[in-house]
């Protein structure tokens, strides 16, 4: 089981800030397929990787990353504190 | 170092008095404060949103990095996150070091990766309803230099 | 804008507070505080002499300048003279404008200006005597980037 | 009638803060001539002109700059405020 969490703009389109999901994904892109292919909200929310940034039990990091051993997915857009 | 997230105010001035009191050897002490701005009256509020225990971890990473990078004697980082009203500070940063050009560099390295690589978001809250601010090129393009 | 030249001492705190709260369009202030370093304990005193009317007169000029070149909301400047203890703050500056970037350049263009074109020279009390500060090569060099 | 101000080491080589002089130098290079040629505690003062800076009625100026219509010469050593 992965613990999933979305930010901001991300959050409100899949509707819910954070949710555990079972999946045998390899890397966060095929995460991210599995998730799009559910429903329309996720496909939404994932259609444009470029505005989007992940990180991995709390550490940024990129698509291409693998999930082995990660506990925690955060999705969330550019960020624009300060 | 100091670091502090939180929903509350802080008072700019006593965080400046108590941070340039603690300092011994530093000759200079440099501070930014980031301010709502009211977009000329059509901003009525800030929501900051941000990504607990990632957010920590990230300011304190590069905390340690500017200490180290330019031998500060001390840093300060303070950021709210929650609803804020137009002319409420958001956050502040403090540095001190020896020499002044060391505390100005550490306090723009300081807040140009604040800025994007610390998981905060900001919706402006307005008469005509709400948006997520839109991080910046210029924002992404200020790391470069360090 | 406000200058002040004093022997009193001022509060940080109390003066970057006053000088944030006026602000009603600009989103970042940066502050720059001086401090009397205690050289490793060998400094009793630091005494700083002045010209008066020049001091004024030319601090007035390299704020005006600021302001003009980098759109300054607000700018602020108090320098002491007059005898201090380690510890004490020197001087400060503050700066106020829309966008980070501005309110940081123009802080460190008024205190590379002030270094070495406002007529101030301190002089350093110590228990084997009195001793002029040279000027610092650096801080002419300083001058150039702007 | 020349006011003259000396500040820091100048003022306390030359022993005083302020005095008026009465002169028909024609540039800042002259007066200190004059005042050299006066007493040794001048000729101390000025002997080093790389160490020098000189104002002209409040504002900075250099050794060439004529004196005529001027009212207030400052000499002091490079400033060392902030």
């Amino acid at each position: 089981m992965i613990e999933i969490l979305y930010f901001a703009w991300v959050r409100e389109r899949i509707g819910l800030p954070r949710e555990k999901v079972a999946t045998q994904a390899a890397t966060v892109r095929d995460l991210i397929a599995e998730l799009s292919a559910r429903e329309e909200r996720y496909a939404m929310a994932f259609a444009d990787l470029e505005s989007l940034r992940v990180a991995l039990d709390q550490e940024l990091s990129d698509f291409d990353a693998p999930l082995s051993g990660v506990r925690e997915v955060a999705f969330f857009p550019p960020m624009t504190g300060g | 170092m100091r670091l502090s997230v939180q929903t509350a105010p802080f008072d700019l001035g006593a965080e400046a008095n108590a941070f340039a009191a603690a300092q011994t050897t530093a000759g200079a002490v440099v501070t930014f404060t980031g301010i709502v701005r009211d977009n000329g009256g059509t901003l009525s509020a800030m929501e900051i949103e941000h990504y607990p225990g990632m957010t920590e971890r990230a300011i304190a990473a590069i905390m340690e990095e500017a200490i180290r990078r330019w031998s500060l004697a001390d840093a300060l980082v303070i950021h709210r996150h929650g609803r804020l009203a137009a002319q409420e500070p958001i956050m502040m940063v403090a540095t001190a070091a020896p020499h002044r050009a060391d505390a100005f560099a550490a306090a723009e390295f300081l807040m140009d990766y604040l800025k994007s690589r610390a998981p905060f978001w900001k919706k402006e809250i307005g008469a005509d309803g709400a948006a997520w601010v839109a991080a910046k090129d210029e924002d992404e393009a200020a790391l470069t230099r360090w």
